[in-house]
């Protein structure tokens, strides 16, 4: 029902598209891969409306059309479904599905907000929630979000002549593991609806859910992969061109750690309201990976360790001493506790500085003397990092904003070595990247295990966890509920999802 | 080649407007009396380097004319206990109370819109009541003694034009060499990234807060000796110039963006267009509407939109 | 319509049609309409000087009647009036001072300029700065008690002031006789820290002395602005309510909004003066809304001193050669009560007097006294 | 915001309700009906700006044009009105509607400034107050326009149960201004694009088309602050809108309206010029220098800000 001939998109002298050829018929799921850079946000973009094609024919139904804003995209039966979720906290629910279209529900000029409340439940229904409309999207759940997003689109069939077209932009990348079975089911059970489009760093999650896969690499679709015959292997080597060890996680290269008395211990620990009664303990060497689900105060427990959440009962000592008491990020970072958050671009890095000043920000006091910064050795510092961790910038003095994800990440890394953390924490290290960035992140997280530093790990997936981890920790609710040793025992995701569940 | 002319675009405004009125009338550009022009702009200069501090880290400083206004009104009333401890001790209050202004926004989250204005209250009735409501007058010895230097010239040079010339560069030495200036940087580009790094972020912003009180008082100070008194009124009509200057220059109010060069072009612009009514001989009932009007272009100019992605 | 107003819509047509075309044809087009006009030949036909006025701001008629009073100098002297260049400061004493030394950079420090410095530490750089530059200044209003033209030198001919302490004290007589010598008072006030808000409130006080049985119930400043004189009267009727028997206002825009309050309240007949005998309060003190004002012929004033200035600088007189009360002295004032307010208003407002530029202190009131 | 409660949005009104008992406790006359008809009408225009400034803060922008807006409609208000013949039997209501098309092209032009070209809005309304009081130099040449019409100024003089009509219509336009906040399309957008402008145009909010609206809304309540500021003093002149602007911003935040944005309404901006005129009235009533009210001023409204931010939702503030 929705089909591109030829379409070509350029920015400036980039070809972001080059004659793409893609069709995607009702009751079915395709999947769309691709490194990052290779085209898939542009190639949605141009499906929903928000850029338009420089040359090609995009046909609906056979017929010839083009979408000239998002608006006019969801007009015609183009829903999406945003990787950032997409629903405003402010707002109740029911005006969150209905944005942007509460014309239809105007009478005088005001808009009747009764009926819109049960427009609301029908098609919250068709997701499966009951829940009440008049309510705000902030104090819902993550995965409440995601379906009410899914509701969202889903509520375009009363508006679009035709089917709807649905795109589903790395749904799964705020869910956990259970919710996105939940998901998945969902999907499928609506697939005589509507047609689908997935688009997903993991490949795994493609795989399963797709029934055909289209590898995007540089602007052109390289390859069409029907579901029975999709591999990993052979996908992953379309995206990047050559062929990678999809062991990317491999098991061999974790040395084990010596033994020695904890660098951090963190003993029945709890902060109200996110979790309670935790205790782990963190060796120097070791990798120690926090598993759960999506709010179960995995996070929560780094920034307790960090200093920013303070500890309701129990104690954290660091490196043995139960005198040193860590009340602030300040403190934290002066005891040489390292903290790489998740929102890379909101708490990592700072956009508007450069990479020296990154990696200089959270030891200023070394640079300096009577308050002024002694810039050439600042600069030095810098690239001898950006040598070593091997960061791809024209130059130490270039604004951040201008790096990619990946070496973003590696120069928020670069800020925590270079002070001589000896613990650091890493929330989702290799969040949004594409596979080549993830294995630069994976060597350098087992270069720090063997260099003798603790680290804390809050993984993007379970193969994360079972492959870099020397111990992995299951949190649930805010309690730990399992233990693993992974150099004791060989742990299958399958552990990790029914101690999670 | 671009992105320099980009970056550089106050400068251009700048220089374009020079060129302009000095076409209609060539007497603009005598050096001598650009010198004086630039010279006699210097407390408004050194009040916007000020707010550039505030603006720098994404609030802003409502209080900078109250603080002046009561700046001339201590100054006045103590150059001749303090002699020329009079300038640190000034600097000293203005910074007290900029700083009481930052503890109020980060202690009690109170938006330093609201927090600075109600401190330019404060200080106002400060000032009407330690003046009594007078205009006040130093003592003309005591103040040509101390302070007769910054009102005459060496050369052609008008002295202020030093004064403001190293209150520019200790405002530089701040932004750029400075860990503050950094960790004012790292807080207005990034305020939670700033946390997650160990910075003592409301620390930084009280210090934020204080700069900007400060330099408003050496402003004042500045302002009192060059007319030798003081009144609870008499720096008004300072502060929406100082922001003006601070916003044309290039330092829009997101934060993290711009600095006290960009400041010191933006003064220069908006000193150029208030004296360009005088040299273009512009109405005297169309000279505000022209101002605002050119403020709009200029303003069209100089921000780099590159660098904003929402527009708020 | 009031011939004020009509006045002035003849007057601005062409400036607001001028305004309605820059509109209509989009901002750029109106954003230097000087920048291509011709130079206009400055300096030549007026002795080689400049003329300037610095004043406040074109927000009330005080100072348009000021900048006529220019204007009809330079008319007399047989050039268009708009040779006559408008400083306006918008209440800023910076912007003040960094006007007139940019007038007098442009002209070469020929300018012979009036000037009110809008706060009185700021008369002081102003005069150093035109002495500095060669030019002429006369001065009005605004200057310290410490400052003299005759220690300046001949660069600062004159210094004009109204006694605000006297005419006010005469208004309060009135307002203290037309309440039967009893009851309160209430005083709004101008920008307290101004002499005019000073002087004008010392002036009820002295009338006060003498009356024992009137109480001067509160003193609240209204910042010389119609609005917070409304709000700020509509809160004393709250304090005080039927104890005001007489309200004493510092300038007429004030009394506009205590007059509005009152109207408010329906409350009529409660006497109030003001000051400056604008056109708008002579038009209230004919219809019995206003008691009295105080007329400090500003259109004189303006002109006189710009007159003193230019002549100075022209040679036509010597200031160091004139006594004191030449170079310090008070303007006139003339109370303007209903009993002649017909009278003054054909007089001075409907047809301006033509005056002698060269009386230069016919009008004069005395040499200025210090407390 | 429709089902939701949270003790810190009450908090307002407890300051005003504290400010009340506190002022009355001094000074009985204070809680009376005249006095509270007088604060009324001080509050009315003012209540108007405070409203109009609100959508644009609700939306996460700020504007400061209102001082320009103010005295140029009101000005152009009067002109009309004494074009049409000068009382309002004959004509001169056209001068209500000129105004309030005027209010709302300017505003219009004013967003349209600030949204087409990109310019914060903090400097394009400035700049655009800046040309606004220009404008109104330039039509009056300084001077003042006087309206003398009775039944035009039965707005101040007629009362109804001891209120003033000037304060019905204010009411009007309140309850008209709660209305588009909450069952307008345009009144929901604000929120939308306030809560999360990228995403609200993600889903189809058109933000440039809202974003105008939003200021020509602004500007038609700025007129109508004109007009009764014109009908509370029967005069306009190009002073007419001095000091609405800080004051109006800081009532709006005393009242509840977050700065920065999507939090807060027209609701809360009635409780700001409630407590801000309360404080300016009380604060004579009670007789208190003169000197030391904006001191006091400032201060009650620190501690009002301070009672009344919820600061568990809040990161950080600028």
């Amino acid at each position: 029902m929705l089909e591109f001939q030829n379409v070509s998109k350029e920015f400036g002298p980039v070809k972001a598209l080059a004659n793409i050829n893609f069709k995607v018929a009702k009751g079915e799921i395709v999947g769309l891969v691709g490194e990052n850079g290779a085209g898939k946000s542009t190639l949605m973009k141009i499906i929903f409306g928000a850029y338009q094609a420089d040359s090609g024919i995009i046909l609906i139904d056979g017929r010839k059309t083009r979408f000239s804003s998002p608006r006019d995209a969801m007009s015609k039966g183009i829903g999406m479904v945003f990787q950032e979720q997409s629903l405003i906290g402010n707002l109740s629910i029911m005006e969150n599905l209905f944005l942007g279209r509460e014309r239809e529900f105007q009478k005088c000029g005001l808009i009747d907000f009764k009926k819109m409340a049960e427009a609301s439940r029908y098609q919250l229904a068709k997701v499966g929630l009951d829940i009440d409309p008049y309510m705000e999207t902030a104090r819902l759940s993550f995965s409440q979000r995601q379906l009410i997003e899914l509701a969202k689109v889903l509520a375009l069939e009363e508006r679009s002549s035709g089917d709807l077209v649905i795109l589903l932009d790395e749904p799964t990348s705020v869910l956990s593991e259970d919710e996105v079975t939940l998901l998945f089911e969902l999907v499928n059970n609506l697939r005589e609806r509507a047609a689908f489009i997935f688009v997903s760093h993991r490949l795994d999650e493609v795989i399963r859910l797709s029934d055909r896969i289209y590898v995007l690499k540089d602007g052109e679709l390289v390859d069409e992969v029907a579901r029975e015959k999709a591999v990993a292997s052979h996908i992953q080597s379309k995206m990047v061109g050559r062929e990678i060890d999809t062991e990317y996680y491999k098991q061999d290269d974790r040395l084990p750690f010596a033994p020695s008395p904890p660098l951090l211990s963190v003993q029945n620990a709890s902060v109200r309201g996110r979790f309670e009664k935790i205790s782990l303990d963190l060796h120097a060497g070791e990798v120690l990976c926090l598993v759960g689900t999506e709010g179960s105060g995995r996070e929560a427990v780094l920034r307790a360790v960090f200093g920013m959440h303070k500890i309701d009962n129990g104690r954290i000592v660091y490196f043995g001493n139960e005198f040193l008491k860590i009340r602030s990020p300040n403190a934290a970072v002066e005891n040489d506790v390292g903290y790489m958050p998740r929102e890379r671009k909101i708490e990592g890095i700072f956009a508007s500085m450069n990479v020296a000043e990154n990696i200089t920000s959270c030891q200023l006091p070394a640079y300096a003397r009577y308050g002024l910064l002694n810039k050439a050795m600042e600069l030095g510092l810098a690239d001898e990092w950006i040598k070593r961790l091997s960061v791809k910038t024209p130059s130490a003095r270039t604004d951040c904003n201008r790096l990619s994800g990946g070496n973003q990440q590696k120069v928020v890394l670069a800020k925590w070595r270079s002070t001589g953390s000896k613990i650091i924490m890493l929330d989702h290290p290799t969040r949004g990247l594409d596979i080549g960035a993830k294995e630069d992140v994976y060597s350098m997280i087992r270069e720090m295990s063997s260099a003798g530093i603790g680290l804390l790990l809050i993984p993007d997936t379970f193969e994360e966890a079972i492959g870099l981890g020397h111990n992995i920790v299951v949190i649930k609710d805010g309690r730990t509920v399992e233990r693993f040793d992974c150099l004791k025992q060989k742990v299958t995701p399958f552990d990790l999802v029914s101690a999670m569940t | 080649m671009r992105d320099i002319l980009k970056s550089n675009y106050h400068w251009v405004t700048l220089f374009v407007l020079v060129i302009l009125v000095g076409l209609v009338d060539s007497n603009f550009w005598n050096v001598k009396s650009l010198l004086i022009l630039i010279g006699d702009i210097v407390p408004l200069f050194i009040m916007a380097l000020g707010l550039t501090f505030a603006i720098y880290i994404g609030g802003i400083d409502l209080s900078a004319q109250s603080m002046a206004n009561m700046i001339t009104v201590i100054a006045s009333l103590y150059l001749a206990s303090l002699g020329l401890w009079i300038v640190p001790m000034c600097f000293l209050v203005g910074a007290a109370l900029g700083g009481l202004s930052g503890l109020i926004t980060t202690r009690f989250l109170v938006p330093s819109f609201i927090s600075t204005l109600a401190i330019g209250g404060v200080c106002y009735s400060l000032a009407q009541w330690l003046s009594g409501n007078r205009a006040l007058y130093m003592d003309s010895e005591i103040r040509d003694a101390l302070f007769g230097w910054m009102l005459s010239s060496t050369g052609i040079v008008p002295n202020t034009i030093f004064v403001g010339a190293a209150v520019f560069a200790g405002a530089l030495l701040i932004e750029r060499r400075s860990t503050l200036g950094r960790r004012l940087k790292a807080v207005g580009s990034a305020e939670l990234a700033a946390v997650a790094s160990g910075m003592r972020v409301s620390r930084i912003k009280v210090m934020a807060f204080a700069l900007s009180g400060g330099l408003a008082a050496l402003a004042g100070v500045i302002f009192a000796i060059k007319l030798s008194g003081g009144a609870p009124s008499i720096a008004n009509g300072f502060l929406l110039p100082a922001i003006v200057a601070v916003l044309v220059g290039g330092t829009p109010l997101t934060g993290g963006v711009g600095g006290v060069v960009n400041t010191l072009v933006g003064t220069m612009i908006v000193a150029v267009i208030r004296s360009s009514m005088l040299y273009l001989e512009v109405e005297a009932t169309h000279q505000q509407m022209v101002f605002g009007i050119v403020l709009i272009i200029a303003i069209v100019f100089t921000i780099d939109r590159s660098k904003l992605s929402i527009v708020k | 319509m009031s011939t004020f107003i009509k006045d002035f819509i003849e007057r601005e047509k062409i400036s607001r049609r001028n305004f309605l075309f820059a509109s209509a044809a989009g901002i750029s087009a109106s954003a230097l309409p000087g920048l291509f006009a011709p130079s206009s030949a400055l300096a030549h036909g007026h002795g080689g000087y400049a003329l300037a006025w610095s004043y406040r701001d074109r927000a009330s008629a005080y100072w348009n009647a000021i900048v006529s009073g220019g204007e009809a100098y330079v008319e007399s002297l047989g050039l268009d009036k708009s040779e006559m260049v408008n400083l306006i400061n918008e209440a800023s004493s910076e912007k003040s001072l960094a006007d007139i030394k940019a007038f007098l950079a442009k002209n070469n420090g020929m300018g012979a300029i009036a000037c009110d410095a809008n706060d009185s530490p700021n008369a002081r750089p102003v005069v150093e700065a035109v002495r500095d530059a060669g030019g002429f200044i006369s001065t009005i209003w605004n200057k310290t008690d410490d400052l003299h033209p005759w220690d300046i030198g001949d660069s600062y001919v004159a210094h004009l002031s109204w006694s605000g302490e006297k005419p006010s004290e005469d208004a309060a007589r009135l307002l203290i006789d037309k309440m039967g010598g009893e009851g309160g008072i209430v005083h709004i006030g101008g920008i307290p820290a101004n002499i005019p808000a000073i002087e004008r409130l010392d002036g009820l006080k002295n009338a006060l002395n003498d009356n024992p049985n009137v109480e001067l119930l509160d003193v609240q400043s209204a910042d010389w602005d119609t609005t917070k004189a409304a709000d700020v009267m509509a809160s004393l009727l709250t304090r005080y309510g039927d104890e005001i028997k007489g309200v004493h206002c510092a300038n007429d825009n004030m009394a506009y909004g205590v007059i509005e309050a009152l109207k408010a309240e329906g409350i009529t007949g409660m006497p109030i003066t003001a000051f400056d005998g604008n056109p708008e309060a002579v038009d209230l003190v004919m219809g019995g809304d206003l008691l009295a004002t105080v007329f400090t012929n500003p259109h004189w004033g303006g002109g006189i001193a710009l007159a003193l200035a230019h002549q100075a600088a022209t040679g036509a007189f010597v200031p160091s050669e004139e006594p004191n009360e030449h170079r310090e002295f008070y303007g006139p004032s003339i109370l303007v009560t209903p009993d002649d307010a017909a009278e003054f208003k054909k007089t001075y407002l409907e047809s301006t007097p033509t005056y002698d530029w060269t009386d230069r202190w016919g009008l004069s009131a005395g040499q200025i006294q210090y407390k | 915001m429709f089902r939701n409660f949270d003790i810190k949005s009450l908090m307002p009104i407890i300051v005003l309700i504290v400010l009340v008992v506190f002022f009355t406790a001094i000074n009985p006359n204070f809680f009376s009906l005249r006095n509270f008809a007088r604060i009324a009408i001080a509050a009315s225009p003012f209540l108007m700006v405070a409203i109009g400034v609100t959508f644009i803060i609700v939306m996460g922008s700020i504007d400061l044009s209102m001082e320009g807006t103010v005295s140029l409609s009101a000005v152009i208000f009067c002109f009309a009105f004494l074009y049409f013949g000068g009382t309002l039997a004959s004509g001169g209501w056209i001068a209500l509607f000129a105004a309030m098309c005027f209010g709302m092209f300017y505003g219009a032009l004013n967003g349209f400034i600030h949204a087409k070209l990109l310019i914060p809005s903090f400097m394009s309304s400035l700049a655009m107050g800046f040309v606004g009081i220009g404008a109104t130099v330039l039509l009056t040449g300084g001077g003042i326009v006087r309206i003398d019409d009775d039944v035009f100024r039965m707005l101040l003089t007629y009362r109804v149960q001891g209120f003033p009509l000037m304060v019905y219509v204010a009411a009007f336009f309140l309850i008209a201004g709660l209305l588009i906040q909450k069952k307008t399309i345009l009144g929901r957008n604000l929120y939308a694009i306030g809560g999360a402008e990228d995403l609200a145009s993600a889903s189809g909010v058109p933000v440039l088309k809202t974003r105008i609206m939003a200021f020509a809304l602004a500007g038609f309540y700025y007129s109508l602050a004109g007009i009764l500021q014109v009908a509370k003093l029967g005069q306009a002149e190009s002073v007419t809108g001095a000091n609405l602007m800080f004051l109006s911003i800081t009532a709006a935040v005393v009242g509840g309206v977050a700065l920065w944005g999507a939090i807060g309404g027209v609701f809360n901006a009635l409780i700001g010029v409630l407590i801000v005129t309360v404080i300016n009235n009380g604060m004579v009533v009670i007789g208190l220098p003169d000197y030391i009210q904006d001191g006091v001023l400032g201060a009650l409204v620190i501690v009002a800000v301070i009672l009344s931010t919820n600061r568990s939702t809040v990161k950080f503030v600028k």
